[in-house]
């Protein structure tokens, strides 16, 4: 059964990577094979946890060895306005025993001791490894605690070994589709309803796009799944509208969606000014086609108009001071693209971008902005980026935090972009303050002074 | 043997419990030119490299053996001599640890067969590289017990017997306890009495900050392969934490080379102990600025010990680390409302506290209410937010927090340090009472003079 | 004029140790000659500050040079549930500048300055040693502001080289007697009304007090001076009884004003159980003689019966653990002998009492309770009290921060009864307190350590 | 001359400056079995005492002249007479030094010519014992000129000129900016280079914690009146601290030692430049272990750069200690909003700041609205719980928190140290933004991109 998701998640037609593959390349999966002893990355479990923790009110119970859980929980930057207890780390902490005689038992012990203490409106339990070796049924014994507990209780199948993060978090969205959205109606719905999947809502940094759609008078039926409501998502068939963030990660949700439900969907990104302008115009033009009256998109222009200047105000004295400064963007997805347009807006040059995470359309996207010459690299090892950082061709280097030492063992500035970053970089005063952030790193006097040998040397 | 009590949920609530692998990963971070490596998921590497990166702010060195499904049905091997090739030929370390994991460990896999196969079969690698193979399953012990067993398994696997002795040398086995600030307060206080050390796992050297010439994807830094092989040739081993009784009682076995357990090298007498072992091997004066240290750590104890007398703090910590802190904070005055460990260890059976647990983060937050303090790891913050208490982190992982590294709690300086920062907590937190405070309350009673002031 | 009113002080009816004295003593003062090279405390300006500074609405400007106000400000417990500006320090901060050419000008300025930023009730001004010595004339300089700017502005003529910080305190009454008290009317009186006299409220220890007096009915007409409001204490001649806490330091105000308005008084103290509830008794007695209904002294009857009783049982656990634990008491004037009453209540053996800064009267209260052969010192040097301490001839010293050290560096457990302490000692919870930071300290597993030689010794 | 803006207020508000004869007195302190006396009311004393007794937590010898307004009238030599014989006839130190106050400078008190007067009427006092009689008249100067004119005293006093050079001994003129843990630090650093260093005054064996045998009224530890004679022997003079360069330049002239001045030991480069003298002066390499320091705090600037850039500090310290700290935070990126000393000072003239004052804790509360940081003395806690603000307390008087004279800023470690300290208080601050904070709010284009950040 796990198999046969697995599959349907390689089809995935709405995945512009597998649309680029032969039928016999689709059958292999998009997990390339991992060269042992020189792998990195996380696993289909992360990857699963990654896209459904954020959903904020849920209990997230990971079934396995302490591993697990217990080495990652507590770990990752998004944020909630309402219910913490999305960071409360849930698992049942597999011993010998348990390996040896079985844990669908104790699976059912630690749900439910789960729901008497904190009565989550859901609880979300992964299988990982060790259990799926040994043959724990996660799904029999959730739907047992269901019914015996009268709440919805999601099995999440996506044990490390079957894959890399990036099917993880498609299985976590098949998750979703198969047991969450659809299953409660909406109290009241409106013509400005939509979803956001796909933004996880780090350091907050939604919140600096919010205040717009507000303003806009669109209404966010669910967020999938940064600051997330599990009762929203149910709901989420509701919506007028699906917006895509992330273009790879969670595209099955909206495809299906589509499929389903008629909800039509489209990729758009926070990051830059431009992009940040597109997508408020995208929400406003396919809600406005779904039927809502036509004056949204008078009022949207107005408020792009207002953001975009201010916006452009703020940014041009950073601009003088940022000129030609060369960026070595390493990171994966919608940022290889998102972000070199929202740098390049403030005076940054970009030196080129990493695309290992990307998918076809988003390095077709960067090639027409940045025509052919430019430098994508497939797999860009940490010896290259160190010695590239060394030959100075780069000003600084934008990535996450497990890269930042090749740039800063290397002394080059180096900027989170990642998810352990503390500022959000959304929307139009996330630009701002991503440019600020970059300029602060660069006019830092410690540059100089970690660049000198020691007097005695 | 002794057995703290345990907590009894099916469900683990804010694991304070890290897995066996990791501090199998953490024992070889701190030998030189080395590549750890994890004989499981990508994931399982994945997770504990993050958080070993979060805690040390450094660059962590750790691959994996990418076990895929099919391959972990299959049996591992395979995949296990392909990484231990990879990494070899890619980055030419001088030692490759690898630790198996809950993954390769449900099958079971014999690490010891494994190595024995790969040896006839690469010898071209084998003679050239130091190998070690653990057995660290995810699903028994924690991080001291991965620790320890791989501590154990690099002396089994690295040191030989030694004809001649040197005079002057010691060996020290550095708990996980022990930060690299920590051990690198050791080495200078027994360099002080003429000594040089070997310091197994040496984790000053390699995950205190180095600037490297260049990019490595080994360790840089740590104790050599050869000052390794060379421990047998030392005159005593300084085991330093009860989970390093097991890998001392393996070298003296191997190598004839009596050893000194110090549970703890926190506290007056604790640091006396050390330093009157040190002044006794080396037959050498305790030089004036260890003196000058003593009466330091005195003088604090004297002049901070009003803001320890019955304080209640809260602790949860790998037991040894653990077991220090209690002491210390016995030492002190201070009533331990909750020790709190991950697993089970001798270390346990010293503690005095009201509640001693092997339990998790969610047992200890319930157990630290109305204490004056907290101390443990990052995770607590969340405990702390909610309880209103102030945390210091001490432990592993502290990710929230620059220099958890160089935190030095050890020998004279680092208790005064220590009796400083703790003390200050509870300065700054007696102070300056306001006339809303003194409103006559029958719960007063509760505080002053109540049960636990009276016990 | 200073002169004068040194010798009045001095001539003080009302101060037991004049009392004691002949003609021929009293005329030299009770300030005993100082050995060059062998004498420590404070000067008459630190007096003067101690009585008035707790007078917490009032701006207390010192004129003087730096080493006056800014070695010396933000050095005492003393609390306030109102105001904070008594915390503020206020100095003229004199230069050479202002030695040569006088500064009296200056002040005046200063005196605005802080008048117009700060806007207090009252402003006491203190003279120190070198305006003093130039000639600069405070009391003209105050009375001139006092027209110009519509305030109480009040020389606190003090300087610190005309004598002790005993005579200081007495100096800071005389100046509250000429300049504030009967200068206001209150807008309403009781016949439960009362002022304390000579309480500081230190670590805020009165709050332990005034919610008994509370319970009693009793309205505290001013506080003189911890914990006072300026516009109080000038209305405190119409008290119905004054309490007098400390009996030396501003006995002259309680005497002066029951020649003055009549007003009895007594002395009494907040220390211990029995010594409490004769205070609290003697209060409601006071005032039933000056006219209060009689019923106040059954409710305060009961309201000792209850407080004694709940005291008692709280003491008990103590007492075992401290029963034949020797104290040393070195501190001074009331507490010389109601710290002693304090604790013998709660089982612990006095071993002696310093008296160096108590009154005639102190001393025979002393040998009332203990007898001749009680040890009372009345000068007691450091090295004698090291060598009692290394002989083990007590457990523990109480006494004030600057004599720790004797005890500490001998390795004896010592406990701060005076200015910088944080835990409060007042009433029936302050006794308790007490006992407890003994205990506490007596406890404290330390001790064996720190006597422990070095192992290699 | 360079001279800062003062601030031109009649009334003082909240002082941030002390008086001289107290840095003088603190000066005395650092040499062994010394007794040191304030020349006026005993008040002066008792003040300056209590300071000190609550910042080092130390018993302070420190003696009266206990003049009386009569006795200052007439003239105060008998009283500074009778208090030296008194002094030397009870305690027999080796080393008395009187400081003058603004009471007995008022009148003019000629101490040149009291010494003269004294040392003629009593050579059974001065054969025995060094006397050193200062003027620090309250009214002009503070605290680091009195402790500056209190060590050139001592060495005009005190010091002779030698014939023979000893090559391995280094002079440190120690600032009154450096604790006693900090000198501790500076003597480790150059011991490491097979120096011995004369460190005038001596804090660290004086104020550090000594546990005597006997109760003492006299100083315990120190530099002895022995090694300052000897001073002239000294191959070089390290000067730390611009107020130590008068002292320097006086020791220069009367032995010929020439000197390098240190005008702060706070930062890498500030500390590379005191290595590297060390290095050149015992042509010694540098030890392992300063090296692995310096690596250590390259890699804290590195993980810590983040949380300083930009942000807005406010200073207020003696002004040696200001511009070690300004400066610091200068090369770690920081806005130094208000620098604000209690005194003029050459020292000064190299902070940048947005504000630079001579003034007092008022003028600092108001210039330092809308700061991240405070860093003063302890006197500061009042402003900061008005302004909101954390306060890292700094110099002296620290009286409400434990460890003062343990504070150790100098060196590569210091400096680490420091780093972590401050970069943990914005990062603790800058962490966890909640939904609240993001709202659109037209304020925000003054934090970001506002006047300063584009300055």
């Amino acid at each position: 059964m796990l198999v046969d998701k697995v599959q349907e998640v390689f089809n995935e037609p709405g995945c512009a990577t597998n649309l680029g593959k032969s039928e016999k390349e689709r059958k292999k999966g998009c997990t390339k094979a991992l060269k042992p002893g020189a792998a990195a990355g996380g696993c289909a479990f992360d990857g699963a946890k990654i896209a459904l923790q954020p959903i904020a009110d849920a209990a997230h119970l990971v079934h396995g060895p302490i591993a697990c859980e217990g080495n990652s929980w507590d770990n990752r930057g998004s944020k909630s306005s309402h219910s913490q207890l999305y960071r409360t780390g849930f698992t049942t902490d597999l011993s010998e025993l348990d390996v040896i005689h079985g844990a669908e038992k104790k699976l059912f012990k630690a749900i439910k001791e789960i729901v008497l203490k904190y009565d989550p409106p859901a609880v979300f339990v992964y299988q990982t490894c060790v259990p799926a070796l040994i043959g724990d049924d996660v799904e029999a014994v959730c739907k047992f605690a269901a019914d015996k507990l009268g709440k919805p209780i999601i099995p999440v199948n996506a044990p490390g070994f079957v894959g890399s993060k990036n099917l993880g978090n498609k299985l976590a969205g098949e998750t979703l589709l198969d047991h969450v959205i659809g299953t409660r109606e909406p109290e009241v719905t409106t013509p400005y309803d939509i979803n956001i999947i796909g933004e996880y809502n780090l350091a907050g940094e939604f919140w600096l796009v919010k205040p717009l759609l507000d303003k806009m008078g669109v209404r966010i039926l669910s967020m999938i799944s940064g600051d997330g409501k599990y009762n929203e998502v149910a709901t989420a068939h509701r919506a007028k509208v699906n917006m895509l963030v992330c273009s790879q990660a969670l595209i099955n949700i909206a495809r299906k969606m589509e499929e389903r439900y008629g909800i039509p969907y489209f990729e758009g990104s926070f990051y830059g000014v431009s992009d940040m302008s597109d997508t408020l115009r995208n929400i406003a033009n396919l809600l406005v086609e779904r039927g809502a009256p036509t004056d949204l998109i008078t009022r949207t222009e107005a408020i792009i108009r207002e953001e975009e200047a201010r916006a452009w105000r703020r940014l041009a004295p950073y601009k003088e001071r940022l000129a030609g400064k060369r960026v070595l963007l390493f990171t994966g997805g919608v940022k290889s693209w998102s972000m070199v347009s929202a740098l390049e807006g403030a005076g940054l040059e970009i030196i080129g971008t990493s695309v290992k995470k990307s998918t076809k359309e988003d390095k077709e996207r960067i090639k027409k902005m940045k025509g052919e010459e430019f430098h994508m690299w497939e797999e860009l090892k940490p010896s290259d980026i160190a010695r590239m950082l060394r030959d100075s061709e780069a000003d600084i280097m934008l990535s996450g935090g497990r890269s930042q030492f090749i740039a800063l063992k290397a002394k080059v500035p180096w900027l989170d972009v990642n998810q352990e970053r503390h500022v959000g970089f959304a929307g139009y005063d996330g630009i701002v303050a991503l440019v600020e952030e970059i300029d602060k790193t660069l006019g830092n006097p410690i540059w100089r002074q970690v660049r000198s040998a020691a007097p005695w040397e | 043997m002794f057995k703290a009590h345990q907590s009894n949920k099916a469900a683990t609530i804010n694991p304070l419990k890290m897995s066996q692998p990791l501090g199998g990963a953490l024992a070889l971070l701190g030998i030189d030119n080395c590549l750890p490596c994890f004989h499981g998921s990508q994931g399982c590497t994945a997770f504990g490299l993050v958080l070993m990166v979060r805690h040390f702010r450094e660059a962590i060195p750790l691959q994996t053996t990418a076990m895929d499904q099919v391959q972990t049905i299959l049996g591992g091997y395979d995949n296990l001599e392909a990484a231990v090739l990879t990494m070899y030929e890619r980055n030419k370390p001088e030692v490759i640890g690898v630790c198996t994991t809950g993954l390769t460990e449900t099958k079971g896999e014999d690490m010891r067969g494994a190595l024995a196969t790969f040896r006839k079969r690469h010898p071209e690698v084998s003679d050239n590289c130091h190998l070690v193979f653990v057995n660290t399953p995810d699903f028994t012990g924690g991080l001291e017990d991965g620790f320890a067993n791989t501590v154990t398994a690099i002396i089994d696997g690295m040191v030989t017997p030694s004809e001649m002795t040197v005079s002057n040398r010691v060996n020290v086995l550095a708990g996980s306890h022990l930060t690299p600030g920590d051990v690198e307060e050791i080495r200078d206080l027994i360099e002080g009495f003429g000594l040089t050390a070997v310091i197994l796992p040496d984790l000053s050297t390699s995950l205190g900050g180095r600037q490297p010439d260049d990019f490595k994807a080994t360790t840089l830094g740590g104790v050599t392969a050869k000052e390794i092989q060379g421990m047998g040739a030392s005159v005593l081993t300084l085991a330093l934490g009860e989970h390093m009784r097991k890998p001392a009682e393996a070298l003296e076995r191997k190598t004839g080379v009596p050893f000194l357990l110090f549970d703890r090298l926190v506290g007056l007498e604790a640091a006396d102990r050390f330093i009157k072992a040190l002044a006794d091997v080396s037959g050498q004066p305790v030089p004036a600025r260890v003196r000058r240290q003593r009466e330091h750590l005195v003088d604090g104890m004297l002049d901070g010990h009003f803001y320890f007398s019955r304080k209640r703090v809260a602790v949860a910590l790998e037991p040894d680390l653990l077991a220090a802190y209690c002491g210390f904070l016995q030492d002190m005055g201070c009533e331990v409302t909750a020790a709190v460990a991950p697993t089970q260890s001798p270390a346990l059976e010293k503690i005095k506290a009201w509640s001693l647990l092997v339990g998790d983060h969610e047992d200890f937050e319930t157990l630290s209410h109305g204490s004056d303090l907290v101390i443990s790891n990052s995770h607590a913050r969340q405990s702390v937010d909610r309880l209103g208490t102030p945390l210091v982190r001490a432990g592993f992982p502290t990710f929230d927090r620059l220099g958890a590294g160089h935190r030095v709690v050890v020998g004279y300086r680092g208790t005064r340090d220590l009796l400083f920062e703790l003390g200050n907590i509870f300065l700054a937190n007696d102070h300056e009472h306001a006339s809303h405070d003194w409103k006559h309350d029958p719960k007063m009673e509760d505080h002053h003079g109540g049960p636990h002031a009276a016990a």
